[in-house]
């Protein structure tokens, strides 16, 4: 076995497993920039997750559309799901971190709850026949080693790296982002010239929970193909902690996503290759955190988040 | 004080019975881990025991029942609300609630309670445990036959003694068979993760193996995608599942083969026992290829050629003669 | 003493009573929509809770651990810290509870304080970490304790399988009983439930939290550098020690509770396949409670009481147990969005105040 | 605006308020601290809505429901607290919510042209560029006029504006204040400074406990009878004290060397002393090393050479609490910041520094009743107005929060009190108490090292001036014989007086 098909193989499952993290990531972002926390992530990709497998699952037979038409629905019910949490944390100015712990509680309750309800008491959708199909891109996959580690993945993960341009975009370039970014660095500088800065900050969150939805709807159809009380476990968690680690930048929540991406699939590797031997397998599970913790004691340190984060703004105006 | 035998308001699922129960049916409830009744494998296999046992005596619908635990915490508590509410047979599915059962058996001695997957020493328990590596040995054979990279995977959930029966079985099978085919294993650490099934199948298949045998219930789920997955893209690249005949949840193109665990054969007849009134505590069973508790899945002959399924034949016979003996641990 | 009885005043008071009845509103609607009968279920919770001796005691068996993480997560708050880490808190005092356990034989009356108090060191230290890391280079402490969740995990089950689980099996060896702190006479008074001695530790670490931080020197240090740094320095604090200083007391009371849950009701160790879900819960213990103590050991009783009864609607109504998630959730939810709420309290006060 | 009235919690803050402006003047608004002016101009800018009274622009009825409304009728307002999003370019900040557009984009090339055109017409320098961030204060409200401008507003209020800025900024500040009223804007003015009243505006409406005293000609009125009005008695300018009778240093100040924020050094050996039983007082332009020389005297920043002794004693780079210990205490520039913890009881807040002390901390207890007990008596001697000594910090005024740090400061009966921008912000009133404290902190044969950035304050309270420049002193004058054009000529680092240490 040669190390170039080795390292092929490793960043092509580092994408697989960094694409919904990335989504989460950015879906983050979009609420964080605006000033209202999201730890919600978590919950919200757990409502992506569920719908895209409930509703790919329903329509199935309509053939290969049918995660397509999941992945939306996803989205909507991310974006709706995140509602409550817009509600909360902006109209009555409640803790967003308090607000995003009920989310994810009501996330994790409610889509198993329904989940039992749909499928007879089992605590899982039935496996889907229909999930996303790599793409190659023409051309471009048939290069050796560099065709399958970057030009063969889901669609869904092209459409992650598509977006982080997007996101990056709209965020540093048109006025949507400066306001967007404005109202979570400075909502009252914002208001007095004439932002609306709650209608801004439910757009973000509104926003962010499609996004993370996304994230989750890519896990049951590309990874899972079901969905179940622990297939997100966790998941946006780590989401919020690239998100952090990336200092609320699209690149840098992408690099994030990436890193974790990485060690995840280190881990199946070290296994391939017997090195269980040497380091007990705990200790290979371990290593994406431990990285983690040490790249950001090392080198990221104090890292900068937008300057009213977690602050509800009050217009005063009553 | 306690009321133990107090009677519950009303038994029964959603929409309930309405009509009681007859005085003298039997009530069997079962007890599962955080997976649930329906997790394609070993909890789903004792449920469905449970559901064929009430319609081969046609109980009513609330007398058999389930319990699911949402943590280790759960397992005692609901043993005991089985035990307490005084069900005929309670069930604890899986290996890993062997001592809380023993904790449940002892405290209520005048109980009845059967496990599988763990051995249990205390008189009112029956202890049912499968003789997985045998099966596995079958699944072994068909794997190195059947292999033409020479490279055959193993992807495990937890390593615990079960699973270890599982890979220690197949790698003698495969070994058995062609000692130049090569075995690659990976434990992923869970029995519910099928993205993390995914990936260490993903890496298995990277490395040129065609084959995958895995034992890792909601977890193979994930092998099973990615050998779709890469059959979709013209690789030749199978599975073997466990447990249950997966063939008939994902389908014989990609499904080479089952080792089937009669889980829910196992728990009906243990059921229909303790209704029939020859429950054995304390006894120990273990059910091998001769008791036919572990064996290939008979939709086999789709896939595996005629020469195969007869070496297996052969394989089978001498184990169940003592001629070969599976390694086990 | 304002901040603990606070909860007794009567808009703070109403809030979470309202918010709880709210939550059971969302859940009845929920079981509606899933063609349940709500009443039947409610009915069957109570039940399942207080009918019988043996899940009462239970019940209380299922409260101890929230307490212990619900009082993690608040003391953190209070310092101005998100300790989303309890998790990994509560796993490593599990470890450190067992190990002294099973490596040790020593006398009752030292064995089994020793266990808890190695669980108590080793959560707080587990904590501090994060601290550290917070305090000294500036990693903010909510991505490292949900990575020393993870870490905790695996490093449990690595130290249980290089050291203390038989060959075979998938938990240690049991602790000796001079390390164990069920409490027989009263186990069997509830019908063999696990009852144990870390329920009374539990309250008194409530009763230990309220006097740190409101009526000692550490805990007004605590609570300056929680509520701000900047002026903390000036007054000539040791901002960075506080920090460090807060994550491990938070540590502590999560350490303490793996302890107790071994050596009051597993008495051995298993190898963890999932995290245990006590830490994420005291968060929510925490914010129920208005991160008070007296508010803690009350969400954790709700808390306790929704998720144990909530086999009981499963077996008797067919509601899945998620149910009480998602009742759980709502009153977060409003508790957390009193202004919802208040909504809601505004009427009642006024029909109070009319009838004065 | 005709009968105003907006209520907080428990505050009439603007209790049915009548005044007018007229087009093209310069209207001064005047008040004590919470008189209600900001509240009022809040409401004229749609921030607040009243809960009574009307709004009339050039005569028309109009309701102005948001800050959104308030631009569009052409008004734009400078807050004292600047509304500026610090991560952000001065070009960013000024089109804000306005943004020209090409495409999808923000076109930045024309929003440049646009500040710049802009600030070439009303001789408003800034570099387009710059996050605001690295530009100073005086630069920044300078952005923020630009960005009424830019929104064409035609009435202009000012929130305080020269509070945080030094003379020479104040002095470019009312150039601007009179060209844009040859532009044909009207401008409202709401600030403590008399001076600055009688300099610039036409007319000056004055505002006590949310009530209209009076309202104005500027030149039918004098600086005494505007205080008096304000205050509702009369107030005392000129700080009256006793000649100084210094004596041994307690505070000396040799060689010291630190970096600031930036990596360059702030302190290029600074040196100094202060005596007992005086005041010094040190005269700068903003950002010349004054906070980083009291957060190195203080322990709050590390000296990388040179000595700071105390009472002869060595205390360079010892830790904030010892020095503290030593008898040294410190009234912060930024009391927000520093002074207080504002989500803590004032009761709380008065033992933030002595806490520990035996007299509140009984085996690492505190003594609760003790300590309420001491901060019953602080706020009564020094007249803070809060409703309770329970009262969280929060719910104070500005001027009450400094009364109370200034208690709880001097009652530690220091031998050094250093007063870091004592007055900022404050009315006449509170000034002159705060003044009359320092003094008394002096004659009681303490010393004192005051730092402001405004000259009439250093002039009146100080017995001896130091002028700080780049870090370094660059002369120390006396007090009685200074003029502000020579403290001014040594601050912009001209005329380097030689001797600039002390007379040793
Ligand atoms: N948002 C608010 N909520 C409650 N009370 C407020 C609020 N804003 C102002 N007040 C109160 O209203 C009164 C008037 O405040 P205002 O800010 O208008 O005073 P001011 O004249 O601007 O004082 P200063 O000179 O200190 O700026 C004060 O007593 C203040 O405490
Ligand atoms: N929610 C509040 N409750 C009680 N008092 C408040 C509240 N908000 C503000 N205040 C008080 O009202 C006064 C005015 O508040 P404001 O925010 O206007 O600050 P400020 O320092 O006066 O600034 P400016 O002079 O620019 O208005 C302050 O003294 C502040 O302490
Ligand atoms: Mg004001
Ligand atoms: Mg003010």
């Amino acid at each position: 076995m040669d190390w170039a098909t080795v390292a092929s193989n490793l960043v092509h499952d580092t994408i697989v497993f960094s694409t919904a993290l990335i989504f989460a990531a950015l879906g983050g972002l979009y609420s964080e920039r605006s000033g209202v926390v999201n730890i919600a992530l978590e919950g919200m990709m757990i409502i992506g997750a569920f719908t895209g497998a409930v509703i790919t699952n329903v329509i199935q037979d309509s053939g290969s559309i049918a995660p397509w038409i999941g992945f939306i629905a996803a989205a909507i019910a991310g974006a709706i799901f995140a509602l409550p949490h817009a509600v909360a944390s902006i109209t009555f100015k409640a803790d967003q971190v308090v607000s995003g712990v009920a989310l994810n509680f009501l996330a994790a309750g409610l889509a198993v709850y329904l989940t039992k309800i749909i499928y007879n008491g089992a605590g899982q959708t039935t496996t889907l026949t229909e999930v996303f199909d790599k793409w190659e891109i023409p051309g471009l996959a048939e290069i050796p080693y560099l065709g399958h580690a970057l030009f063969e993945a889901y669609p869904t993960s092209f459409l992650a790296f598509i977006i982080v341009f997007l996101t990056w975009f709209l965020l540093f370039k048109t006025s949507f982002g400066l306001r967007l970014r404005a109202v979570g660095e400075h909502p009252r500088a914002a208001d007095t010239v004439g932002i609306n800065v709650k209608r801004m900050r439910y757009i973000a969150v509104m926003i962010s929970g499609a996004l993370a939805a996304m994230g989750g709807a890519t896990i049951t159809l590309t990874t899972t193909s079901n969905f179940s009380h622990n297939t997100i476990s966790g998941q946006g968690f780590i989401a919020l902690a690239a998100l952090i680690f990336g200092k609320w930048h699209p690149a840098g929540a992408m690099g994030a996503a990436l890193f974790f991406g990485i060690a995840q699939a280190i881990k199946a590797l070290v296994q391939v290759y017997g090195l269980t031997q040497y380091v007990p397998t705990e200790f290979i599970f371990m290593l994406p955190y431990v990285l983690t913790i040490l790249v950001m004691a090392g080198f990221v340190g104090r890292s900068s988040a937008p300057a009213a984060l977690g602050k509800p703004y009050e217009t005063g105006s009553r | 004080g306690s009321k133990t035998e107090a009677p519950q308001g009303q038994t029964g699922n959603a929409g309930g019975t309405e009509g009681a129960a007859p005085a003298a049916a039997a009530r069997v409830g079962m007890v599962t881990d955080v997976g649930g009744v329906n997790d394609n494998s070993f909890n789903q296999s004792a449920w469905e025991g449970l559901q064929k046992l009430r319609t081969d005596l046609n109980l009513p619908e609330g007398n058999v029942n389930f319990l699911q635990s949402t943590s280790d915490a759960d397992y005692v508590p609901n043993l005991t609300q089985f035990v307490k509410d005084g069900w005929d047979l309670t069930w604890g599915i899986g290996f890993l609630m062997g001592d809380h059962l023993k904790k449940v058996a002892d405290e209520n001695p005048n109980s009845k309670l059967a496990i599988i997957d763990a051995e249990v020493d205390a008189p009112n328990v029956e202890s049912v445990l499968f003789k997985e590596h045998e099966g596995s040995f079958l699944a072994g054979v068909v794997a190195a036959k059947m292999s033409k990279t020479k490279k055959v995977g193993f992807v495990g959930g937890v390593e615990i003694p079960v699973i270890k029966r599982f890979e220690l079985g197949f790698e003698a099978g495969v070994k058995a068979a062609d000692p130049s085919v090569e075995v690659i294993k990976i434990y992923t650490g869970f029995f519910d993760k099928p993205d993390e099934g995914k990936s260490a199948a993903s890496q298995i298949y990277g490395q040129g193996a065609d084959i995958i045998f895995h034992a890792a219930g909601g977890t193979g789920d994930g092998v099973f995608n990615e050998g779709k997955n890469r059959k979709s893209k013209g690789e030749d690249v199978w599975v073997i599942g466990v447990d249950k005949d997966q063939s008939l949840t994902f389908g014989d193109d990609i499904t080479l083969t089952s080792m089937v665990k009669r889980v829910d054969e196992a728990v009906h007849r243990v059921s229909k026992d303790v209704i029939d009134g020859k429950f054995e505590g304390g006894k120990i069973v273990w059910l091998g290829l001769a008791e036919d508790g572990v064996g290939l899945a008979d939709t086999s002959s789709k896939n595996v050629p005629e020469d195969v399924l007869k070496l297996v034949d052969e394989y089978k016979e001498k184990i169940v003669k003592g001629e070969i003996k599976v390694p086990a641990e | 003493m304002n901040k603990a009885i606070a909860i007794f005043t009567k808009e703070s008071f109403l809030v979470p009573v309202i918010a709880i009845i709210l939550g059971l509103l969302v859940g009845a609607i929920a079981m509606l929509a899933g063609g349940f009968n709500p009443i039947l279920a409610y009915t069957a919770l109570v039940e399942k809770v207080f009918g019988s001796a043996y899940n009462f005691g239970e019940t209380i068996r299922q409260i101890t651990p929230l307490i212990f993480t619900g009082l993690a997560v608040a003391f953190a708050f209070r310092t101005g810290l998100f300790n989303i880490g309890a998790e990994g808190q509560f796993i490593v005092g599990m470890v450190a509870a067992t190990t002294v356990g099973v490596a040790f034989e020593l006398p009752a009356i030292i064995h089994a304080p020793l266990a808890i108090l190695a669980g108590a060191i080793a959560g707080g230290l587990w904590g501090s970490v994060a601290g550290y890391l917070k305090a000294k280079r500036g990693v903010n402490e909510v991505i490292t304790s949900i990575m020393m969740n993870w870490i905790a995990l695996y490093l449990a089950n690595w130290v249980m399988n290089s050291f203390f689980v038989p060959k075979g099996q998938q938990r240690s060896e049991m602790v000796h009983d001079s390390a164990i702190i069920t409490i027989t006479w009263l186990s069997q008074m509830f019908d063999n439930a696990r009852l144990h001695w870390g329920t009374l530790i539990a309250v008194l670490a409530a009763i230990f939290f309220y006097v740190i931080m409101w009526k000692t020197r550490t805990g007004y240090e605590l609570r300056a550098v929680g509520l701000n740094p900047h002026a903390s320095e000036y007054a000539g604090m040791n901002v960075n020690r506080n920090v460090i200083k807060a994550m491990f007391i938070s540590g502590l009371f999560a350490g303490i509770g793996g302890a107790a849950e071994i050596l009051g009701v597993f008495h051995y160790q298993a190898i963890l396949t999932a995290q245990p879900g006590y830490g994420f819960d005291g968060i929510a213990v925490a914010l129920i409670g208005g991160n008070t103590p007296i508010g803690v050991i009350l969400g954790a009783i709700l808390f306790g009481i929704l998720s144990f009864g909530a086999a009981g609607i499963k077996f008797t109504a067919g509601v899945p147990v998620e149910l009480i998630r998602v009742v759980i959730a709502s009153v977060i939810f409003f508790v957390a969005a009193h202004g919802i709420v208040k909504v809601f309290v505004k009427p009642i006060l006024k029909k109070k105040e009319g009838g004065n | 605006m005709r009968g105003i009235t907006k209520r907080f919690p428990g505050i009439v803050a603007n209790d049915n308020i009548s005044f007018s402006v007229k087009k093209g003047e310069i209207h001064a608004l005047l008040g004590e601290n919470g008189a209600g002016k900001s509240t009022l101009m809040n409401v004229l800018f749609g921030l607040y809505q009243p809960e009574e009274g009307e709004i009339l622009i050039n005569e028309k009825p109009v309701k102005i429901t948001s800050p959104n409304v308030a631009n569009e009728l052409g008004i734009g307002m400078v807050h004292q607290h600047f509304m500026l999003v610090e991560t952000f370019t001065v070009t960013e900040n000024i089109v804000l919510g306005n943004e020209p557009k090409s495409g999808l984009q923000i076109d930045i090339k024309k929003a440049v042209k646009a500040v710049e055109e802009l600030s070439n017409q009303y001789g408003l320098k800034v570099d387009p560029n710059a996050k605001i961030e690295q530009i100073s204060v005086g630069m920044q409200q300078r952005v923020e006029i630009l960005k009424t401008l830019y929104r064409g507003a035609d009435i202009l209020i000012f929130d305080e504006p020269t509070a945080v800025l030094t003379p020479q900024e104040i002095n470019e500040l009312i150039e601007i204040m009179q060209s844009l009223v040859k532009e044909g804007k009207t401008i409202i003015l709401i600030t403590h400074k008399l001076k600055e009243i009688m300099a610039v505006c036409d007319s000056v409406t004055i505002i006590r406990r949310g009530k209209v005293i009076d309202s104005l000609k500027v030149k039918d009125t004098n600086p005494d009878d505007l205080a008096a009005k304000m205050v509702g008695r009369e107030v005392n300018f000129s700080v009256d004290k006793q000649e100084a009778q210094p004596k041994g240093p307690i505070l000396q100040v040799e060689n010291v060397v630190t970096r600031g924020n930036r990596g360059v050094n702030a302190l290029n050996g600074i040196s100094f002393e202060v005596r007992s039983g005086e005041i010094l007082g040190i005269a700068g332009v903003d950002g010349n090393g004054q906070s980083e020389l009291i957060e190195v005297l203080t322990g709050l920043r590390k000296a990388d050479s040179g000595r700071v002794l105390l009472n002869g004693k060595d205390i360079t780079n010892h830790t904030p609490r010892d020095i503290s210990e030593s008898g040294l205490s410190h009234i912060p520039e930024d009391r927000h910041k520093r002074g207080l913890v504002l989500d803590f009881t004032m009761s709380e807040n008065m033992v933030l520094e002595t806490y520990f002390h035996p007299t509140f901390n009984k085996n690492g207890f505190l003594d609760y009743a003790a300590i309420d007990k001491h901060a019953a008596k602080l706020i009564e001697e020094f007249d803070v107005r809060t409703p309770s000594i329970h009262t969280p910090a929060r719910a104070l005024s500005g001027g009450n929060q400094q009364k109370a740090i200034i208690a709880r400061e001097v009652d530690k009966n220091p031998d050094l009190l250093i007063a870091a921008q004592p007055t900022r912000g404050l009315d006449v009133g509170a000034i002159e108490f705060i003044h009359r404290r320092l003094v008394d902190q002096r004659d009681k044969g303490k010393a004192v090292l005051m730092l402001s950035l405004e000259l009439d304050e250093i002039i009146n309270v100080s017995d001896r001036i130091a002028v700080i420049y780049e870090g370094k002193i660059v002369g120390i004058v006396d007090a009685k014989s200074t003029t502000e054009q020579e403290l001014g000529l040594m601050m912009s680092g001209g005329n380097r007086k030689q001797g600039g240490g002390t007379d040793e």
